[in-house]
């Protein structure tokens, strides 16, 4: 494979696009509603209208719009107007009636169709970076990623850039981890390239070091990576395969849940067909850089989306976190420096590198540059992907972006971060989205999950929810989380269920610090977060919750 | 002294009798193909899971005879993760979801129907093995929370009348 | 000066505690001449009294019994001591807790004994109902000062005694307070 | 062989480049309360028993895994220290089901000096009460579940010292126990060379020799010592 080649492919790929396009999301939230069989209607539909020359039925990723699915959208280049006509909660029945408006050339008036307002601001905020090819190209389809101009931004640090020069764009950007605890994605590179790997030690392979995508996404909540993968695989195989010529990695893995059948699945197919085209595997663009992807799969352990517990897995083990450090960037897989980042570090990657770090580094806050997807649920109107500028306001996201609480409610909260991160409160939406403002909070940007609570969620409920969830997940490794998240699950319901004193409610306070502070790894450490900041904004409805508290 | 017992293998007693069983024949393809690297240990418990429904513990003492690990490793590892069993399962499955998105939207709710109308409780099947029902933390499909699994499908927009009807098609086979 | 008013109250233990306080021998008279023991199993007293000083409670809470005493004595005294491993801990008392509620560990006893013939015993009224779980004093009630020890040794006991009848809030030293 | 100057509590210490800050502070006389911490296997920093506080940074660091460095500045036993290892010990007692007075190592036991360590008067938090069980089909030793604290110790003196991992941990969060082999009873594992080194390594009385009544079960620590230095030093010294 050389770059006429690529451009070969990407040219006949767009050749081939015809002037009307159908485009059926076929990821797994529109899936499940029964998606596939929408698009193999509107195919049957096209060809009995006699249509097939001009009219491409084609499966894609994510349109956003998630609980709308399934979701269809229709561009005709023969229009004018340029923006599309995006139809939801479509039906297979809906097939002819879409088809049909194509040929009346008039926009549809069918009763039972329903149109999603592309010119709401939950379309027209979004800036996609991430998401650019999300619900327009076919994810099966690496030619279709080719002619999204993927694989450019490989063939061109391969051809034309130092590792050095790669991993100084990417620190001029100002990329930091969207795993959650925001590091420095350029620092972190330069320090894997950097690390040496251990003397004396027996090589498992030639490989001296590694590159890992972590795809546990596992905080309850989130479902970006998912869409990420499922959507648009490619490019994270891409941005994974330039971290590793910057750091001189020739082996990667890509740790993902096995809860994610369909992004395994795709994944397994773009891994197959990048290495078909010599995109992966040796001799890369006719380069001396070699790279292969093997994939791991997870077995439903949410530890395992901390690194070093996420290395033991790897390894076959039980996915137990050590001390760090060292820390992987030194003593990572097998002993060997290891680059450990998340799906959406890696999918920044190579528009980064096409566009430059100056264009991307325009975007977002002073120290929080670039985009971030977030996956809006809960009590919400819009349900669904978005993807935001750094620095957007939390009001614009739930209330413009959101459409507000279902059901006329009033919101009250929106939990970010998981079980690691916190609530935030009503009073604090007009905080702009980035790592610092919502570490000030006492929350996290953590993964990207954001769930919207209503004056009717109770947060004891919502901590006792939470401190639940790491209980089960504790790996039982260090005392204070393994028994720790018990005590506070215990003290938690007792809270609940008013049978509490407010000498318990010291007692939860000293366990959550002593937790927090004495934990061995990240779930440990953040267990407590969701009690604590809940704790700050709505004391009164614990105390309000305390034994006798009516009597005095 | 003592004597410890002879050392057992999964060639000298275990699964003998099903020495010919196919699915053994995949599980050694697989095996092999992941060159029986010790690491390869969490692929090679799924694709055993796969064929046998749950891990038994002649599987598991197969596998760590062929991937040469102690035992007590093999079965750390297999008791570890949530999604391994060690116990065999129901003829049909269902998961609800209980992550944030859903639990906001009443997850609870769907699992007390799915309690009621099968009388068990998340973890467990059913006397005549017709459904195991458990929990899962998060399937991702928040966008249409609650979500229910039910054999592999994920519903979305469930409600607890939507999952006693499914429930009741499973049950109304035995 | 008025003596102290002592009591000691005898709950889920094997009295092993107060065996040991009569350890204190030749102590004892010196602490005859300072408080006034008003309550207690070694003297012939029906009803816990108001106004104590200060109780030394031996024992976990097992019992509906147990349950009612604890309450009365936490109301009608200034200061309470749980008194030795069943107090403080549970101890051997609470050993039957891992067994599960009362049905499983009645089970247990009687379910398998030909004595009684696989019959539980049922006397309502007269013997006082077991708790689902047996609990130290201090998961019930407020406790003052822990003296631990199985049995708390006479000199412990005496270290407690001491200071309080001095009106110091007793300190022990780390190496008395050892559980066993 | 680089030195390195540090100060621990005050006090001005030197230690060797590749020492952790656990064996400096052992070296210079200062003790710290360790519980996982076994000398001769890995370590794994999990009871968190040794956190330590170096000036400079806000994270607590686990001494056994930690290594010195030049002018550091650590803090051994602050109150707030002395305050989380009380609680990780309160936190033991109630997990399991320590009953001292009935225990083999009455007076003897790990746990039971770090309990008086921490001037642990009473447990504050919930007792668990676990169901667990006692396995004797051993014939020499015996596993009482009730009384282990999952410091793994002889897990890895199993697999370091004996090299026949015949123990493990299953199960996980606070499910987690110690198995041997396939989670079988002891006396029917095949791997178990009833060498003994696990019982030697138990701080508690979770790991005895069987026939030991209360308060009789020593465990012999100078043994699993003596064979870390024929193993890795090849020195024997009876």
């Amino acid at each position: 494979m050389d770059f006429p080649e690529l451009l070969a492919i990407a040219n006949q790929e767009r050749q081939s696009q015809k002037a009307i396009r159908i485009r059926c999301c076929v990821a797994a939230g529109c899936l499940s509603s029964n998606s596939l069989v929408v698009k193999e209607r509107l195919e049957i539909a096209v060809t009995e209208a006699g249509l097939v020359d001009c009219v491409k039925v084609s499966g894609v990723g994510c349109m956003r719009l998630c609980c709308q699915g399934p979701l269809v959208q229709v561009d005709d280049s023969t229009q004018s107007e340029g923006v599309g006509i995006l139809y939801k909660a479509v039906t297979p029945d809906h097939a002819p009636a879409i088809v049909s408006t194509l040929q009346s050339l008039a926009a549809p008036e069918s009763p039972y169709l329903q149109q999603a307002d592309l010119r709401h601001p939950f379309f027209t905020q979004q800036q996609a970076i991430v998401l650019e090819n999300s619900g327009i190209i076919d994810p099966e389809r690496i030619e279709s990623y080719i002619a999204a101009e993927g694989y450019h931004a490989l063939h061109h640090v391969l051809r034309e850039m130092s590792s050095n020069q790669v991993i100084n764009e990417i620190m001029r950007s100002g990329l930091r981890g969207r795993g959650g605890a925001g590091y420095p994605t350029g620092l972190k590179w330069a320090t894997v390239a950097k690390a040496m790997s251990p003397q004396g030690e027996a090589l498992r392979t030639a490989n001296h070091k590694f590159v890992v995508c972590n795809a546990d996404e596992g905080d309850p909540g989130a479902f970006m990576d998912r869409s990420i993968l499922e959507s648009d695989p490619h490019r994270v195989l891409e941005g994974m395969a330039i971290a590793a010529y910057a750091i001189g990695a020739s082996q990667g893995y890509i740790y993902i849940r096995a809860e994610y059948p369909l992004a395994i699945q795709r994944l397994q197919i773009a891994i197959h067909q990048a290495q078909k085209l010599g995109l992966l595997g040796s001799r890369v663009f006719d380069s001396p850089f070699d790279f292969r992807i093997d994939l791991r799969m997870g077995a439903g352990a949410y530890v395992c989306g901390e690194e070093t517990a996420l290395m033991a897995s790897i390894e076959g083990k039980r996915g137990i976190p050590s001390p760090r450090p060292p820390y992987p960037a030194e003593r990572g897989l097998w002993g060997f420096p290891t680059l450990i980042n998340n799906v959406e570090t890696f999918a920044n990657v190579p528009p980064i590198i096409r566009k430059g770090a100056d264009w991307y580094a325009s975007i977002g806050t002073e120290k929080s540059k670039g985009t971030k997807v977030f996956a809006l649920a809960g009590k919400i109107r819009n349900t669904g992907l978005i993807e935001v500028p750094m620095g957007t306001t939390i009001r614009q996201i739930v209330e413009e972006m959101g459409g507000g609480v279902s059901a006329g409610g009033v919101a009250k909260a929106v939990q970010t971060g998981g079980p690691s991160g916190g609530c935030i409160p009503a009073s604090a939406f007009d905080t702009p989205v980035d790592y610092e403002s919502l570490t000030q909070l006492g929350s996290i940007m953590g993964s990207g999950g954001m769930i919207v609570m209503d004056q009717s969620t109770r947060m004891v409920d919502v901590a006792h929810y939470f401190m639940e969830f790491c209980r089960d997940e504790s790996c039982g490794k260090c005392i204070p989380c393994r028994v720790g998240t018990v005590q506070l699950y215990q003290l938690l319901s007792k809270i609940r269920e008013g049978k509490a004193t407010p000498a318990d409610l010291d007692l939860l306070e000293e366990l959550c610090d002593m937790v927090k502070y004495t934990s061995l790894c990240g779930l440990g450490q953040s267990a407590p977060n969701p009690v604590l900041s809940t704790l700050r904004y709505f004391r009164n409805e614990y105390e309000a919750l305390m034994m006798n508290s009516n009597e005095s | 002294m003592v004597t410890p017992p002879p050392i057992r293998t999964a060639n000298s007693t275990s699964l003998q009798h099903m020495s010919n069983d196919s699915r053994l024949k995949v599980l050694d393809a697989t095996m092999k193909r992941h060159q029986y690297q010790q690491d390869a240990l969490i692929e090679i418990l799924h694709k055993a899971q796969e064929l046998f429904g749950y891990l038994g513990n002649d599987l598991l003492l197969y596998i760590a005879y062929h991937l040469k690990l102690p035992p007590s490793h093999v079965y750390g590892v297999a008791t570890f993760y949530h999604l391994f069993s060690l116990t065999p399962k129901g003829i049909h499955r269902c998961v609800v979801c209980i992550g944030t998105a859903c639990y906001v939207k009443g997850a609870a709710a769907l699992l007390s129907a799915v309690e009621q109308c099968a009388q068990i409780h998340p973890g467990e099947t059913t006397a005549d093995d017709q459904l195991s029902f458990s929990t899962a933390r998060c399937l991702g499909a928040c966008g249409i929370a609650p979500a229910v699994v039910f054999d592999g499908n994920v519903c979305g927009h469930q409600t607890p009348e939507l999952v006693c009807d499914r429930l009741q098609t499973f049950l109304a086979q035995r | 000066m008025s003596r102290v008013k002592l009591a000691t109250v005898w709950l889920g233990g094997c009295s092993g505690c107060h065996m040991s306080f009569l350890d204190l021998d030749e102590w004892l008279f010196d602490l005859a001449a300072q408080a006034e023991l008003v309550y207690s199993p070694f003297m012939d007293a029906k009803v816990y009294p108001e106004g104590v000083d200060v109780v030394l409670v031996e024992g976990a809470i097992a019992n509906q019994e147990h349950l009612e005493t604890i309450c009365t004595v936490r109301a009608r005294s200034r200061l309470l001591i749980s008194f030795g491993d069943c107090a403080v801990t549970g101890n051997v008392t609470a050993l039957r807790n891992p067994l599960g509620g009362v049905e499983a560990v009645l089970q247990r006893c009687y379910g398998g004994t030909v004595e009684a013939q696989g019959q539980i015993p049922a006397e309502p009224g007269i013997v006082p109902p077991l708790l689902d779980r047996v609990t130290p004093v201090h998961a019930v009630v407020p406790v003052d000062v822990y003296l631990p020890g199985c049995p708390p040794p006479a000199d412990r006991i005496r270290t407690v005694l001491e200071s309080l009848l001095q009106g110091e809030t007793p300190r022990l030293e780390k190496s008395q307070i050892r559980f066993g | 062989m680089t030195v390195k100057t540090l100060t621990i509590n005050d006090q001005l210490i030197s230690a060797r480049e590749a020492e952790t800050i656990l064996q400096a502070a052992q070296e210079a006389g200062i003790q710290i309360p360790t519980l996982c911490y076994l000398a001769g296997v890995s370590e794994v920093g999990a009871c968190r028993l040794c956190l330590v506080e170096i000036s400079g940074s806000h994270k607590l660091q686990p001494a056994c895994v930690t290594k010195v460095a030049e002018g550091m500045v650590i803090q051994t036993n602050s109150e707030r220290l002395q305050n989380y290892r009380r609680m990780i010990i309160e936190m033991l007692f109630a997990e399991g089901n320590h009953v001292c007075s009935v225990c083999v190592s009455n007076g003897h036991c790990e746990l039971q000096n770090l309990a008086v360590e921490m001037g642990m008067d009473h447990v504050r938090l919930e007792y668990q009460f676990p169901h667990r069980t006692v396995d004797v089909s051993h014939d020499r030793f015996g596993i009482d579940h009730n009384r282990c604290v999952l410091c793994t110790r002889c897990v890895r003196v199993c697999d370091e010292l004996e090299g026949v991992h015949t123990w493990d941990v299953a199960g996980r969060g606070a499910k987690s126990h110690v198995i041997t082999d396939l989670n079988q009873p002891w006396g029917t594992s095949s791997t178990c060379t009833a060498c003994g080194k696990c019982v030697a390594a138990c701080p508690t009385g979770a790991l005895f020799d069987q026939g030991s009544t209360v308060g009789e079960m020593v465990h012999d620590r100078a043994r699993i010592e003596f064979i870390v230095n024929a193993r890795q030093k090849r020195q024997w010294q009876l």
